[in-house]
């Protein structure tokens, strides 16, 4: 079958002399990755372009093959995500492929859930199976009884999901946004998914409200890029950044200068800066003149108390802010609280402008009739409270669960899940939540799959990014959104109806034709072979106007709902604050089976294969603390045991958590490492999504954990400093 | 002892703008995969034999809350007067043509001296033979050794890539320039702060930087002319 | 008397020892079978044989690091026709039947453990023969190892026409 | 040694007077061995001039000529890639000269004292060990014929 | 009989002025007969007692259990050790350096004796030489031990090979090679030349195949003049050339450190620091195995206090020394105040390995010296004491001198921490074990004081008749 399938697929695609000098190795062909026999010669690399799945910002990579392995993933030179450039994450993609604790094939569950026996089955015997479920799902019920989780809103799953989930009554798709989508959309956001564009690059003055754009905030490796640029490209002055968080992130870590403020309390240090900016008349926009009032009451003098920044600094910040040239002030802050943000924006009139925010026009459209991006409407957002509730409502009989593992996310919600009659998971890897399934149907690795999604949009424009098999299949998996098809044509009728493709490809290729055609190329296959070619398509974005023109819009839509207060009320049991953090080694907790993340070093902490407590040294020298000590870190949720590190870039009072270690399952890198802080929270908090934050506690337990470093303690050198 | 050096050949040498990095460690994990670095384990990592042939070195500075953190990649340096080239007794690491400092996994006995001396701690031992969960091991990069174990290892500047451009340069009958040679961790780098190339050219990016005001090297005061360059933060 | 046995017994030791050292030396296999019996003299030298080229079945031998051996659609191409009733030619097509390559034996190659990165390229380029490193392979029946491709062998080669003895040249 | 004429005496006082009286009485001095337990520093009986000390500076000098081929015209030869490195460096190689050196001058030390002294030749003991190990002096004579 | 007594009574001045030459060190005035001599100095050979056999046997387990651990250590890699990074010498080196420190004891000192002519050496000397050898063949095993890849030792070699490749002579480690085995050549010679007249003595007293293989070994020794004349000349000339040698092995040692640019490594003075130090755990280790042999053996006549009270001093001085030599390469250091530098210092004087460094001040001079500079102490069990103490603190010594400063490179991101696993440990325990057992081998084997020498010191005491032997005859010329 392969051979076959190999020439086939040969005729795809054609080699580019651009591509080629850009990856600089003559002899090495960029060919689709299935070479016929007799065009493949050993000993000779062949680079294949595709999109990266390791977030959802998707960067566009090349990967080197040689003799029909993969050996080496970078960025796509052409691709205006990246522009050649890679975080850590995507460079440890072979991992994912290669990985040995992958899921060989389908699975259906015997014995009790949980407890780990599995019998092989085949496809299409599990389709059948998930099909009879399907059929179970009783029309005349009153609400939802079929649901389909995931945390992919773009691309192929979730055109066909939600499509087969719409036909299928009382079907429900559901979108659990990950760590990267939240605060994705801005205030600004105006009905459509369309992500704002934030002009680093071209932008003199930075102002971020913990958004940790370096690390993990929207579109790394692009705002990295873009950082480089503002620091020092040619013919400009080096931007200066702030950054806004309690904790050191190595994102803060690059600022010039680092405000730490009271944990939830970064909207009051935007608002004091707004209004510093307004009662001294230094804003550009004329509608900003009439905020006086509604502002009045969040003047750093009141505030400094609360956020615990010196009045002074508010003054010096907000003149140098509104004096610079081209300002910009970014956040990743609660919905409630990012108007805060906006606002200042707004006062310095950077809408749309060079070095400022860039709004893009909705490009949903740009699919065409495909509808390739699920629209808003189509699936409904779910956190972990709404979980809760909506349990209680919905009669759920089938759950579906791709890409996403709320047991580890969230593991209060467990018993919910257990609940559902039938669960189906189409995960790759054996975790938390594929545990409890009654039925696995795993997914290709993002190397071997098929897949058309929007990257992250650029300030040049959107890029839809194609994601294409660079390899032979590793196990035997098969593509979620084929085994959806799959499932449709099982059940007939509307389903069927509402997904009449062969498989994934052909959706691909299609929706592929009909962007061309959207950007006038009418010539699909060339436009194909130019797409499967270069890894992605891009169209130049006009952006629109500014939607706030005037004061009582702003007036309305920003500041209704904020009021002064600090972010948590006290609680005398509980002194200090504890908050966890996404890092981009471990991201949600889903990369903590490579290990090469887990072995590389914490940039901040040069920490590795762990998780461990963030304590700032004067706190714990009151807690009586040494690093590396093992300590339990309460809250009325729940406790940890963690060893501590003691960590200066922290406020003194917070402790602050990593995210993604302590999985009960996830293959043998992640398994039983370190300690998951989700139960620290209750569920309407935890799990990957804004950096949670509880009133805690942190008791000296016995014994030393093991902290394993690659750097020095820190301890050690802050003797040093001594 | 410089003056017998060939002039032709090039000299490789690294710029990396400490302003622009960001210490995102992206160039770590592609020299991981590129190199064939063996991810050694918790147990190993914590005695303290993980593998880095690139490294983020992160300093603290003062107190919170006005800290300051400073980012600096370390990798070997490929030092001109390198200290660990004359204390190896079987000429395990030399000086290449090139101005490399090369280390030939297969003449090493691992005496380990080289390391000793070295200055800035870039070299690493396998203290046992490395191993991939099969199938990882298939995403072995078949351009670069697998070291067994006893021997030291270290950045090598990519010489399978270096081969490869002038591979190139030679199929297109002309001089190496600017660009052939991109190594792994240059190739990935994020904010763009390391460039890579041939100093010996005075119009290369590489040696234009270097002429920078803010350019300095490692422990210049041990006179082992390094040929990584870093340039300060600027402001 | 107790000496010469002592001496006796040293040089046995040496003996020995040497012995290990030659076998493990000469641990590849001089000639290995092949799954078919392919006769390079018949398909190179023989007068009223096609005479081919080295490069004819070794295509890839100025494109890659290995010279590669030809994949069996190559031999097909021929053997369609030709000799069809010979034995070994309907070995090949019960091979080619199958969809498979046969499993050919390598005659020269080095351990991984050598960190040897040979490519054949730069000395094509250089206008070496095929012979100077594999011997008269046109004029065997089976393949044998003549060239004893030790690393000395090498830098030999490398001194004599003054090509750098670099160790970085093949070893990485 | 059949026409040697041997006494065996208790004491090396009665040695030494008995090797006197012989020397006065004109016994020439190569046609007495006196063996003993210990060495006597005898001040009349002389042992022929040694060389042992000059030949082991000879020793010496060759051991350094040898550890300069060695050195420097060896790694000039094998003449490994050292990138302009020094491949000779007169300082590092001083040391292993003078290491060979040493060696040189104490194994010809060794083998001139050896071959001085008479040693490692097969010729029959006087059987008169067990005295001397009894720590008795023998005085053999020699009849000069 | 009248004639002889004349010719004793004429030649009387004479033989008193060699009386005048016997000195005061050894047994008294009145000279024992030969055979009491030789069967107490032979008595370790001909019947040891059952405490060489306790000794034999335990360090015989000890070294067994270390060549265990060599077997584990060679099939795993060095991975089983302790060592990581930075830290990638550790008790392995120390080892090393300490061994060939210990090596300093005999030849070094026995030579200097022999060249002052110091009398009192004759019963120490070879005890010394013998301990010469033994640890250096220890101290000699490590860098090969040590190895990444100890079965490719040979590569340090300079042989002709086919791969056209040759060893670094600039390298310290390629000085360790030359200087370490002319040192072992040079001193299994200079053990081997004075024991010649003694295997002789032996193969005289023995029967059947020892007496062959005692024979073969004595090169046919017979005892002339001439033959006991060049073996001393020999000696002498042994003893002028081994000296600059001795220095040099551990000078060459020091300078594996002091070759390198780590801080507190590099340092000028490490030469005379390092061979200061040999002497002084070498001495220290010779009072230690004299002492013991004088207990075990009964050799309290040869080995007097006198001895140990000579040799106490000098071990006073080299503490002395040893002291002066650290204080200034410390002082020097905490002076220059380069933070690099001082980084290694504090770790030393208050950070971690303060308790090791301050045991070893006082190990080495705090007890030592004050107790050997007083006579009363300065008795056989004050200087055991004293030694013992010298060598445990020497040891840490060397350990102090590497780990530290590996553990603090340059920069201190890149700052480690060293912790020993049971195969070094074993190892190590191994080493002395091995010492002990070779040793004891030797004292069964050898007379561990050298009877001629002894004898040679002895004054010429006057005691029975001449008993005439051999043909009347002559009797009757001479008469």
């Amino acid at each position: 079958m392969k051979r076959r399938e190999f020439i086939i697929l040969s005729g795809v695609g054609a080699t580019s002399a651009s591509l080629l000098s850009a990856c600089g190795h003559p002899e090495e062909k960029l060919i689709p990755a299935f070479i016929p026999d007799e065009e493949f010669v050993p000993g000779i690399d062949y680079w294949k372009a595709s999109t990266c799945g390791m977030c959802p910002a998707g960067c566009g990579i090349i990967v080197r093959t040689r003799e029909h392995k993969a050996n080496k993933i970078e960025g796509n030179p052409f691709h205006p995500v990246n522009r050649g450039a890679l975080c850590a994450r995507g460079q440890a993609g072979l991992e994912v492929l290669y990985n040995p604790d992958r899921i060989k094939g389908p699975m259906k569950r015997v014995g009790e859930r949980g407890d780990g026996k599995w019998e092989e089955i085949s496809w299409d015997e599990g389709i059948k199976m998930l099909a009879d479920k399907l059929r179970e799902v009783d029309p005349t019920a009153y609400n939802d009884q079929a649901l389909f989780v995931t945390t992919d809103s773009r691309g192929v799953t979730a055109h066909v999901g939600h499509r087969l989930m719409e036909a299928c009554r009382k079907g429900a798709y559901v979108v659990w946004p990950l760590f990267n989508e939240v605060g994705a959309e801005t205030s600004y956001s105006t009905g459509y998914r369309s992500a704002t564009v934030f002009d680093l690059a071209n932008s003199t003055y930075l102002i971020s409200f913990g958004a940790r754009f370096l690390e993990t905030w929207h579109s790394p490796v692009m705002y990295s890029q873009a950082y480089g640029e503002f620091r020092g490209s040619s013919g400009k002055t080096r931007g200066r950044f702030i950054h806004v968080e309690p904790r050191m992130s190595m994102t803060a870590a690059n600022a010039d200068e680092w405000l730490a403020p009271t944990p939830g309390t970064e909207y009051l240090v935007a608002l004091g800066l707004a209004q510093v900016i307004v009662r001294e008349n230094l804003y550009k926009s004329p509608a900003s003149a009439a905020f006086g009032n509604e502002l009045g009451e969040y003047a750093p003098e009141n505030t400094a108390a609360i956020t615990d920044i010196p009045t002074e600094k508010f003054i010096r910040l907000a003149r140098e802010f509104a004096k610079a040239e081209r300002p910009l002030a970014i956040g990743a802050l609660p919905a409630n609280a990012m108007p805060a943000v906006t606002l200042l924006n707004t006062l310095v009139d950077n809408l749309n402008k060079k070095g400022g925010v860039l709004l893009p026009s909705r490009h949903n459209e740009y699919y065409g009739p495909l509808k390739m991006l699920a629209p808003r409407d189509s699936f409904m957002e779910l956190s972990h409270t709404k979980f809760a509730e909506a349990r209680k409502m919905h009669a759920w009989r089938v759950m579906m669960i791709h890409r996403f593992n709320p047991v580890f996310a969230t593991p209060a919600i467990r018993e919910e899940i257990l609940t559902i009659p039938f669960i189906a998971s189409f995960s790759t890897f054996m975790d938390e939540t594929t545990e409890l399934a009654d039925l696995v149907l795993p997914d290709h690795s993002d190397l071997e799959r098929w897949d058309l999604k929007s990257s992250y949009p650029t300030s040049g424009g959107m890029v839809v990014s194609v994601t294409q098999p660079v390899i032979e299949l590793q196990c035997n998996t098969r593509q979620t959104a084929d085994v959806l098809l799959a499932l449709a044509r099982d059940l007939g009728g509307e389903a069927a109806a509402a997904l009449p493709y062969e498989s994934a490809e052909e959706i691909v290729k299609k929706g592929a034709a009909d962007f061309a055609a959207h950007w006038g190329q009418p010539d699909a296959e060339t436009a194909w072979s130019e797409l499967a070619e270069r890894g992605f398509a891009a169209a130049v974005e006009e952006f629109r106007a500014n939607t706030y023109a005037t004061k009582d819009q702003l007036n309305t839509t920003l500041l209704s709902g904020l009021q002064l207060k600090a972010a948590l009320e006290e609680d005398p049991d509980y002194p200090l604050t504890a908050l966890i953090y996404e890092q981009l080694w471990q991201g949600d907790g889903s990369f903590a089976n490579l290990p090469a993340l887990q072995e590389l070093p914490d940039p901040m902490t040069s920490a590795m294969w762990g998780a461990w407590v963030e304590i700032n040294p004067q706190t714990a020298q009151s807690l009586g603390l040494k690093d590396g000590d093992l300590v339990d870190v309460q809250t009325r949720t729940g406790a940890v045991r963690l060893p501590a590190l003691l960590y200066p870039g922290i406020r003194p009072n917070v402790v602050a958590i990593p995210f993604g270690q302590g999985h009960l399952a996830y293959g043998r890198y992640a398994n039983q490492r370190g300690a998951n802080p989700a139960s620290l929270f209750p569920p309407s908090q935890s799990g990957p999504h804004l950096e949670s934050t509880s009133r805690a506690r942190v008791v000296k337990a016995a014994g030393r954990g093991e902290l394993t470093r690659f750097g020095t303690e820190l301890q050690e050198q802050m003797e040093k400093r001594r | 002892m410089t003056e017998e050096r060939k002039s032709n050949k090039p000299r490789w040498a690294m710029v990396i703008d400490l302003d622009r990095c960001t210490g995102c460690e992206a160039c770590v994990v592609a020299c991981r995969v590129e190199n064939n670095i063996p991810t050694v384990g918790p147990e190993e990592a914590a005695k303290g034999r993980s593998i880095n042939w690139i490294r983020i070195e992160r300093y603290f500075e003062g107190e919170f809350p006005d800290l300051k953190v400073k980012f600096m990649p370390v990798l070997c340096q490929h030092c001109e007067e390198a200290p660990c080239e004359p204390v190896c007794p079987v000429y395990a690491t030399y000086h290449t043509d090139e101005g490399l400092n090369a280390q030939v996994y297969n003449r090493c006995v691992g005496t380990r001296y080289c390391a000793n001396n070295c200055p800035y701690t870039v070299r690493f031992f396998n203290f046992f033979d490395p191993k991939w969960d099969a199938p990882l091991d298939k995403a072995l990069n078949p351009e670069v050794s697998v070291r067994t174990r006893g021997v030291m290892e270290k950045c090598t500047f990519c010489i399978q890539r270096i081969r490869k451009g002038e591979e190139k340069a030679k199929d297109e009958g002309r001089e190496v320039r600017d660009g052939d040679v991109v190594p792994a961790c240059v190739q990935t780098c994020t904010t763009k702060a390391m460039y890579f190339g041939n100093i010996a050219d005075p119009e290369s990016e590489v040696s234009r930087l270097s002429k920078s005001n803010r350019a300095s090297r490692l422990l210049e005061d041990l006179g082992t002319k390094p040929k990584v360059i870093y340039l300060n933060k600027g402001d | 008397m107790k000496r010469l046995t002592k001496s006796v017994v040293v040089v046995c030791a040496v003996v020995v020892i040497i012995g290990i050292v030659l076998l493990r030396a000469s641990g590849k296999p001089e000639a290995p079978r092949q799954p078919i019996e392919f006769d390079h003299w018949q398909h190179v030298t023989k007068e009223e044989g096609p005479q081919l080229e080295c490069t004819f079945c070794h295509e890839n031998v100025d494109k890659s690091s290995h010279a590669t051996i030809p994949n069996i659609i190559t031999c097909m191409g021929c053997h369609e026709s030709i000799l069809t009733e010979s034995g070994e030619v309907q070995k090949l097509a019960a091979f080619a039947e199958r969809k498979e390559q046969p499993p050919w034996r390598r005659v020269y190659w080095h351990e991984p453990e050598a960190n040897v990165f040979y490519t054949h390229k730069p000395h094509i380029r250089a206008g070496l023969e095929c012979i100077t490193c594999h011997g008269k392979v046109g004029e065997m029946h089976r393949v044998r190892r003549e060239v004893d491709q030790t690393m000395g062998w090498c830098i030999d080669c490398h001194r004599t026409r003054s090509v750098s003895i670099d160790c970085y040249v093949c070893h990485r | 040694m059949a026409d040697a004429h041997i006494k065996v005496f208790d004491t090396r006082r009665e040695a030494v007077a008995a090797l006197h009286e012989l020397q006065r009485e004109g016994v020439p001095d190569s046609s007495i061995t006196v063996l003993s337990s210990e060495p006597l520093h005898l001040e009349t009986l002389h042992p022929p001039k040694t060389r042992i000390a000059g030949f082991s500076i000879a020793g010496g000098v060759l051991g350094a000529a040898l550890a300069v081929l060695l050195t420097v015209l060896t790694s000039r030869r094998v003449g490994l890639v050292t990138g302009g490195m020094p491949i000779v460096s007169p300082w590092a190689f001083g040391i292993v000269v003078f290491e060979l050196t040493a060696l040189g001058a104490i194994l010809t030390a060794l083998g001139r004292m050896i071959l001085e002294a008479r040693l490692l030749r097969r010729r029959p003991l006087t059987g008169q060990e067990d005295a001397v190990a009894k720590g008795k002096v023998v005085i053999a004579i020699e009849r000069a014929e | 009989m009248l004639e002889l007594e004349w010719i004793a009574s004429k030649h009387a001045g004479r033989v008193r002025s060699q009386d005048a030459r016997a000195p005061k060190y050894t047994m008294a005035d009145k000279r024992p007969s030969d055979s009491k001599i030789n069967s107490d100095l032979l008595a370790p050979v001909n019947h040891p007692g059952w405490g060489w056999y306790a000794t034999v046997v335990v360090s015989g387990l000890v070294v067994l259990a270390a060549v265990g651990a060599l077997g584990y250590q060679f099939t795993l890699g060095l991975g089983v050790w302790g060592i990581n990074r930075p830290v990638f010498w550790a008790l392995d080196i120390t080892n090393f350096v300490f061994w060939i420190g210990i090596s300093h004891a005999g030849t070094l000192i026995s030579a200097i004796l022999r060249v002052t002519g110091a009398e009192w050496r004759r019963p120490v000397t070879r005890c010394a030489e013998a301990i010469t050898v033994f640890a250096l063949m220890i101290g000699a095993m490590f860098p090969i031990i040590h190895l990444g890849r100890p079965w490719f030792f040979y590569w340090l070699v300079p042989y002709p090979n086919e791969r056209g490749l040759w060893p670094n002579f600039r390298s310290p480690l390629a000085w360790d090679f030359f200087a370490i085995n002319t040192y072992l050549l040079g001193s299994i010679i200079y053990l081997y030349l004075p024991l010649i007249p003694d295997l002789a003595l032996l193969r005289d007293k023995s029967r059947g195949a020892l007496r062959r293989i005692y024979g073969v070994f004595s090169l046919g020794w017979r005892g002339t003049q001439l033959q006991w004349d060049r073996l001393e000349r020999a000696v002498r000339v042994m003893a002028v050339v081994i000296i600059p040698v001795a220095v040099s092995v551990h000078t060459i040692v020091s300078w594996d450190f002091a070759m390198t640019i780590r801080p507190m490594w590099h340092s000028t003075m490490f030469g005379p620091y390092f061979v200061a130090g040999a002497i002084f755990s070498g001495i220290a280790a010779l009072i230690l195995a004299m002492a013991i042999i004088r207990r075990v053996f009964h050799l309290e006549e040869y080995l007097r206090p006198i001895h140990f009270n000579n040799l106490g001093l000098l071990l006073l001085t080299m503490s002395l020394i040893w002291f002066y030599f650290t204080f200034g390469e410390y002082l020097t250091s905490w002076y220059g105040n380069e933070p690099e530098e001082m980084a290694v210092f504090n770790s030393k004087i208050s950070g971690p390995y303060a308790p090791l460094f301050w045991g070893t001040v006082v190990c080495c001079f705090a007890i030592p010296a004050p107790m050997l500079a007083i006579k009363r102490f300065r008795t056989i069990k004050g200087t055991m004491i004293a030694s013992a103490l010298v060598v445990i603190g020497m040891w840490f010594e060397r350990f102090l001198i590497i780990v530290p400063t590996l553990t603090h490179p340059r920069f201190t991101f890149n700052w480690g921490s060293y912790k020993p696993t049971w195969v070094e440990l074993t190892l190590t325990a191994g080493t002395f074990g091995y010492f002990v057992l070779l040793y004891a081998i030797f004292t069964r084997l050898f007379p561990i004081i050298a009877v001629w020498e002894y004898k040679e010191g002895l004054p010429l005491g006057e005691h029975g008749e001449p008993t005439i032997v051999g043909t009347p005859d002559v009797e009757y010329e001479s008469a």
